[in-house]
């Protein structure tokens, strides 16, 4: 088992190394090693899910020890692993939908010269995020955690030679920063607290903890979790992010690293289950976010930030499952899984279109697609189908969980909740029919790229169809076997626990009143971009698009708060820095450089030089010593 | 004393000898000195070869015989490790000449694994250009022709080389395998000699700038003779405290720790002379001063920089790393097993040596422009750290020093290794200036660099930082804290030209006339690649390591 | 004091037979001096003229007195074994074979390369 | 006659011997100097075994002896090929390497 585990992420991890240090040799076969590792890897955690299965639910969990870096006293920085139910779903999500984005980005990348690099940064991720998932200390989670931030920022920028793909690289890097910084701190106080930084030690002696520390540690993992998962207030890079290769988009900005968060709340269920302020604030989080996100997805005319928002949005739904505690970490995880499947397949479709229309990503300059390129139609409609959360396809089974256990809440909280949990349904329907009506239905608005050529949309090759079409039935199968006999609940609940919440409302109910809002949406939508012609030129609207156009000005709001305050304070600082600090620094340095220049002259090449201070050392040693006899 | 009866024998030997007189058969354990055995013997197999090989097959000869020998010595000692002599049978072997216990064994792997990566660094013939239709290594085309002459000039164009350097390399090998094994005051006297004579030689042969490399070589060796000359006087004093210079034995036969700590039964000479505890203080600290000479510790440090940076950088490579460690193996066997008597004398000493060491190896690196040369301060300055484990006298100080210095070592390799591959038209660029802006041209090469040197500086996660860590704990843990303190301030300094280092290779514009980075042979690679391996290993999981150190980390008595 | 007379008798025996040797050649012996016969030393160095500062002399003459010095060290190991060679027994001279075996590997080396030719 | 004069020779010859390291400027005279150390060691040794009795001070002056040769051998080899470079064995004309 140990060396199964550890295969299954050095597989990748591997594959990165010899890639990235392989030189220009491996150009040829590059992809081919990186795919290969990657199905390597989806081959291990497909045996350990079998050899899982096999077991009985209450010994499932496994846990290894590799190996102790550095014990200090009691500061035990250990490397273990830990697979459980939960690491396992992640596995094979990851693993699975990462071999498809390897085999879909063979025919993506196939013109990119620098192909080779991409697979290895692709396989660098794969391998941080697994060790993310199967660690079983916070310290080595945060190993992973930073390593999937690192691939995530080489892969945002690798188109470095267009500024704005640099200017995205670094403000994920710096946005995600913040998350981090919490991360770090929340780890510090684990281990003041704990004594520990392993799970099952942590969460063993949560009960012993007091609630403050509690309630702070929480809210630092959450900001953590809003860093990697793009939730309000730090969601403003996941826009910008799509400026990396579609296949990135899918990977890891859709299906697997911006779900993080909602592992690492998950994970740390006992934590917030401890402290109802901490959940709240996570639920409060995943509201507004999947609010949030699904209002500016609806007024993007790029495809990809279309359909980022709509990834804030439902990692919004999943943030707000998670923040119910019990009642929903189950459909948190479930929501994610099959998210993991219509969100990769949307974005591989929308990267096909991309790649039959000569890269243009403004759906105006889209427009009667469905004839073109029947594959992508279908498995996108399917996709979308699921993500509106239409009865019978994947999001169904999962978002109408999450509404419902959102009104089990109870109280005004309830109700507010999972009104909001709703409507954001329609707007999800909106918005997606908005995606699908303006790319595929409709005239066609094509027009020349910037050197003038016509586009002519085509079928992508098989290397691309087929992910999708195997997304497509994930999209569409996966809700219903999941709820099917509660196969996916009774999976996880010896993990995460579960206890059946109390709502007002019937499931019947919810689901009725869901495809209501969902039926109004998309006729909304229908209304707007289906019996109007869409202008090519995107009209002036309203105040609420213009802002939605500008991310509900987030990036403006930081600019103003963050940026100018934090000039401010920088300024000060570094007001500071010259005149104290920096006069310190330097005084120093030069104080040092002085002396060694002066020191250095010592050194003058002459043998008899150095024999007279040998000489005199051997003295200076005779006549401690002696002196320390008191001879 | 039997040796009494010898030179009675010599005297009366018109008498016929008596049975009785019979000198008993000295018992050599062969089995357990084979390591050593091999190497000496490969070495000599290595001079045969020398001998009466053509000259064309001499290079792959040579490298064949050094790596099959070495590498049978490692076998034979994993064989002895594996027989239980680093821990429970570990003995003292030869009539109390040799220790077979854990340090010794455990340093003697590690100076074979090194000598095995300095062959390969010894053998490389891809860096330089191709003259004359022959591929050249590292070596003078002949030691002996006057730099620039018609004869030098005869030698290189029939592509000759120095194969010597196998033989050299073995013998020096052999000796410091020896000198950390070494269980009395003559036998660490002779094989610091077995080991620096070659060395010294090893120094002068350089193939580029040999006037630089020859001047190494004078330097090395009149200040290496001049030290070895004060170690032997306080072995001499040594003796004349204890009338012997076994370091262990028993009460009727005592060594000198015996003797120190009085245990010893007295004849009425011994008597006299410990009472006089100068004999002793001198003498030992004289001694003591010998092997700080060669460990490169202030004030004995000088020749470091000026021997390193003439010195083919191979050797350099190579007498970095072995001899530390062979030099630290016997210091420390010097004061845990003979001097653990006296320590109240030599601490206090010692944490002077230490302290200057640290602060001035980090201090003088600071201004220093030639690669060579801040590898070599940079070495000094490790050397003080690895004396702060040294003065905590207990085993957790013997295992970090040990640990440690695997660590360093290979790095040590590695990092000259590197150094070999920059180069311009006058062989390698080895000054800083040059070195601008080397991340982009071969971001490998200069990555590959910059581990190295972050190891030195010890980041986490790289060997450096956990060998540091090691010794410091140590030392805090034997009460010397503002040891510790200054320590890490040291460290803080080294860090800045380390960091220097990679801040000019990655964020400077190259020079127009830079040098070229040259592609090595797999051997070159494989040594650097080594060094990353290990620096990446025991820094990601030291736990190991330190266990397996500490296990052999017990001195026979 | 006793133990001691052999070695008295022996060094007068030996300064008796070199004394006898010598005024015997002397008295003996054909005179025809040349001037090799008059200069100082039979081997080595032209002791004159030499040039101010000592002058220069051929190399070969280090390299040869390098491969004396260091042959002739061993001797310091071999006398005391020959003296005490029947204490010794069979242990001692196999292990002094050994030594002047590895000895002869460095002779074999030195005559190989070329060390012992003058020219 | 008291064998610890002989120490005081040894002692004042090593010192000579150190002295002379430092103060002569030809190469193969400073190398004489520190064989002259050596051999006040080997007398200090000879000198002790007889104080002690014992005869491991004679074996090691042996030793010594033949550690000393071996030194010579390499050492004179080494100031040879200097002095042939550089036509000068003045141990101050060493110093193309310093700082």
């Amino acid at each position: 088992m140990d060396h199964l585990i550890g295969a299954l992420v050095g597989a990748p991890l591997l594959g990165a190394a010899v890639l990235l240090l392989g030189g220009r040799r491996l150009d040829r076969i590059g992809h081919w090693v990186g795919t290969l590792l990657a199905a390597v890897s989806f081959a291990l955690g497909v045996a350990l899910f079998a050899d899982m299965l096999s077991k009985d639910t209450g010994r499932r969990t496994f846990t290894s020890h590799l190996f102790t870096w550095v014990p200090v006293d009691s500061f035990r920085a250990d490397v273990g692993f830990q697979l459980d139910q939960l690491s396992m779903t992640f596995v094979l999500l990851i693993t699975g939908v990462g071999t498809l984005i390897h085999i879909y980005s063979i025919g993506y990348m196939a013109h990119d010269e620098r192909r080779r690099r991409f697979f290895g940064y692709l396989n660098l991720f794969l391998a941080a995020m697994l060790l993310l998932v199967l660690a079983n200390n916070y310290l080595l989670l945060y190993v992973g955690w930073e390593g999937v931030g690192l691939a995530s920022y080489l892969l945002i920028g690798f188109w470095q030679h267009k500024p704005s793909a640099a200017t995205a690289a670094k403000k994920a890097f710096i946005v995600n920063r913040v998350g981090d910084v919490g991360l770090s701190i929340a780890i510090m106080l684990l281990f003041t607290t704990f004594n520990s930084f392993s799970f099952s030690p942590v969460f063993g002696a949560v009960r012993d903890a007091s609630g403050g520390r509690l309630t702070a540690i929480g809210l630092l993992l959450l900001l953590a979790a809003c860093g990697k998962s793009a939730q309000v207030p730090l969601q403003s890079w996941l826009g910008d992010a799509m400026e990396g290769p579609t296949p990135v988009s899918a990977l890891i900005h859709a299906a697997t690293m911006v779900t993080a968060g909602v592992y690492l709340v998950t994970r740390s269920g006992a934590i917030f289950n401890a402290s109802a302020t901490a959940q709240l604030a996570v639920c409060v989080v995943g509201a507004v976010t999947l609010i949030f996100g699904a209002i500016v997805g609806c007024a993007k005319d790029d495809i990809k930030k279309a359909l980022a928002g709509s990834t804030m949005s439902q990692i919004g739904y999943m943030m707000l499952a998670a923040g119910l505690g019990p009642v929903g970490y189950v459909f948190a995880i479930m929501h994610l899984v099959t998210h993991g499947f219509f969100k990769a397949g949307l974005f591989l479709g929308a990267g096909s279109v991309m790649h039959g229309m000569n890269d243009e990503v403004d759906m105006r300059k889209f427009g009667g697609l469905r004839g073109y390129m029947p594959v992508t139609f279908i498995t996108f409609g399917l996709g979308y189908l699921a993500i509106i959360g239409f009865p019978g396809l994947s999001g169904f089974w999962t978002k109408d969980k999450i509404i419902e256990a959102a009104f089990a809440k109870g109280g005004g909280e309830g109700w507010v909740l999972g009104v909001v949990a709703l409507i954001g349904a329609g707007v999800t329907a909106f918005y997606m029919t908005r995606v699908m009506l303006m790319t595929f239905f409709g005239e066609k608005r094509w027009q020349p790229d910037a050197q003038g050529h016509q586009p002519h949309p085509h079928e992508s090759p098989k290397s691309m169809t087929v992910p999708m079409i195997i997304l497509a039935f994930g999209s569409v199968f996966a809700g219903g076997l999941f709820s099917l006999n509660s196969s996916f609940l009774h999976w996880l609940e010896p993990v995460t626990g579960y206890s059946e919440g109390h709502s007002p409302l019937t499931a019947w109910q919810v689901s009725v009143a869901t495809f209501v809002v969902l039926v109004v949406g998309a006729g909304l939508a229908w209304q707007q971009y289906g019996r109007k012609p869409v202008p090519a030129v995107a009209p002036r609207g309203s105040v609420l698009t213009r802002a939605a156009r500008r991310d509900l000005l987030q990036d403006d709001f930081n600019h103003v708060v963050l940026v100018r305050g934090g000039e401010h304070l920088t300024r000060t600082l570094v007001h500071l820095d010259h005149s104290l600090v920096d006069g310190a620094v330097n005084g120093t340095a030069a104080g040092v450089g002085g002396v060694s220049a002066r020191l250095r002259k010592v050194q003058n090449g002459f043998v008899r030089s150095y024999a007279v201070s040998m000489l005199g050392g051997a003295a200076v040693l005779v006549a401690a010593t002696l002196l320390m006899r008191g001879i | 004393m039997s040796a009494t009866a010898v030179v009675h024998s010599l005297l009366t030997s018109a008498a016929a000898t008596p049975a009785a007189d019979r000198i008993p058969t000295p018992h050599i354990e062969y089995a357990q000195l084979s390591p050593v055995l091999i190497v000496l013997g490969t070495a000599t197999v290595g001079v045969l070869a020398e001998a009466f090989l053509p000259r064309r097959s001499r290079y792959w000869a040579q490298l064949g015989i050094t790596v099959v020998g070495l590498a049978a010595a490692f076998a034979a000692i994993i064989a002895l490790a594996a027989d239980g002599y680093a821990t429970t049978r570990a003995h003292i072997a030869a009539m109390g000449a040799v220790a077979v216990d854990g340090p010794a064994l455990f340093l003697q792997g590690t100076i074979v694994l090194i000598a095995l990566v300095a062959a390969f660094t010894f053998a490389e013939r891809r860096l330089d250009p191709v003259a004359h239709g022959n591929r050249v290594d590292s070596f003078a085309a002949q030691g002996s022709a006057v730099p620039g002459s018609p004869q030098e000039m005869k030698a290189v164009r029939a592509g000759f080389t120095t194969t010597e350097v196998f033989p050299l390399l073995l013998f020096a090998v052999g000796g410091m395998m020896i000198f950390p094994a070494a269980n009395d005051l003559l036998t660490l006297f002779v094989s610091l000699e077995v080991f620096s004579l070659p060395l010294y030689l090893l120094c002068a042969l350089a193939r580029r700038r040999r006037l630089m490399s020859q001047e190494a070589a004078v330097k090395y060796f009149l200040l290496g003779a001049f030290s070895s000359a004060f170690l032997l006087f306080g072995i001499a004093l040594l003796y004349g405290y204890a009338g012997t210079v076994a370091y262990t034995g028993t009460a009727t036969a005592p060594g000198i720790a015996q003797v120190i700590d009085g245990s010893a039964n007295l004849t009425p000479a011994l008597a006299n002379s410990t009472g006089n505890d100068a004999l002793l203080l001198i003498g030992g600290a004289m001694v003591i001063m010998g092997l700080l000479f060669k460990v490169g510790a202030v004030p004995f440090h000088q020749w470091t920089p000026d021997v390193y940076q003439g010195a083919p950088t191979p050797v350099t490579g190579f007498m970095a790393a072995a001899t530390k460690v062979a030099a630290f193996g016997a210091l420390l066997r010097l004061l845990y097993v003979v001097l653990p008597g006296m320590r109240w004398d030599w601490r206090p000493v010692m944490w002077g040596v230490a302290i200057v060491t640290m602060v001035i190896g980090a201090i003088v690196a600071v201004t220093q422009t030639d690669v060579k040369r801040l590898l070599a301060y940079s070495s000094i300055a490790h050397a003080g750290f690895l004396l702060a484990g040294v003065i905590a006298v207990s085993p957790s100080g013997v295992s970090s020093v040990l640990f440690y210095l695997v660590a360093y070592s290979f790095v040590t390799l590695g990092g000259f290794a590197v150094v070999t591959l920059v180069r311009d038209a006058g062989g390698e660029a080895t000054h800083l200036s040059k070195w601008a802006g080397l991340g982009r041209r071969s971001p490998l090469v200069a990555a590959v660099f910059a581990v190295f040197l972050l190891s030195f500086a010890g980041i986490p996660l790289t060997a450096g930082f956990a060998g540091k860590f090691a010794v410091f704990q140590a030392a805090a843990q034997a009460g010397a804290v503002p040891l510790v303190v200054i320590g890490v301030i040291a460290s803080a300094i080294a860090a800045f030209f380390y960091i220097r280092v990679i801040v000019m290779m990655f964020f400077s514009e190259p020079q127009p006339d830079g040098p070229t980075v040259a592609i090595p042979s797999p051997l070159t690679s494989s040594a650097i690649a080594i060094g990353v391996v290990v620096t990446l290993v025991l820094g990601v999981a030291p736990q190991y390591f330190l266990d397996l150190a500490g296990k052999a980390g017990v001195f026979v008595r | 004091m006793n133990a001691y007379a052999p070695i008295l008798v022996l060094g007068g025996l030996g300064a008796g037979f070199a004394i006898f040797s010598v005024i015997t050649a002397s008295l003996t012996g054909p005179k025809r001096y040349n001037r090799a016969k008059l200069e100082a030393y039979e081997c080595g160095i032209e002791p004159t003229p030499q040039p101010a500062g000592g002058g220069r002399f051929p190399i070969k003459y280090y390299l040869t007195a390098m491969l004396f010095i260091v042959f002739d060290i061993e001797i310091v190991f071999l006398y005391p074994w020959a003296v005490s060679f029947d204490a010794l027994g069979l242990f001692g001279l196999v292990e002094m074979l050994l030594f002047v075996l590895t000895v002869f590997v460095a002779y074999a080396y030195v005559w190989r390369r070329g060390g012992l030719e003058w020219d | 006659m008291n064998p610890v004069y002989y120490l005081y020779l040894a002692a004042l010859l090593f010192t000579i011997g150190a002295a002379g390291v430092l103060v002569r400027k030809n190469a193969i005279i400073v190398f004489m100097c520190v064989e002259l150390m050596l051999n006040a060691c080997n007398l200090a040794f000879v000198t002790f075994s007889r104080l002690h009795g014992n005869l491991d001070g004679q074996i090691i002056a042996f030793f010594t002896m033949v550690v000393a040769a071996a030194e010579v051998v390499v050492g004179l080899a080494i100031i040879v090929t200097f002095f042939r470079s550089r036509h000068s064995a003045s141990v101050d004309d060493a110093d193309l390497m310093k700082l």
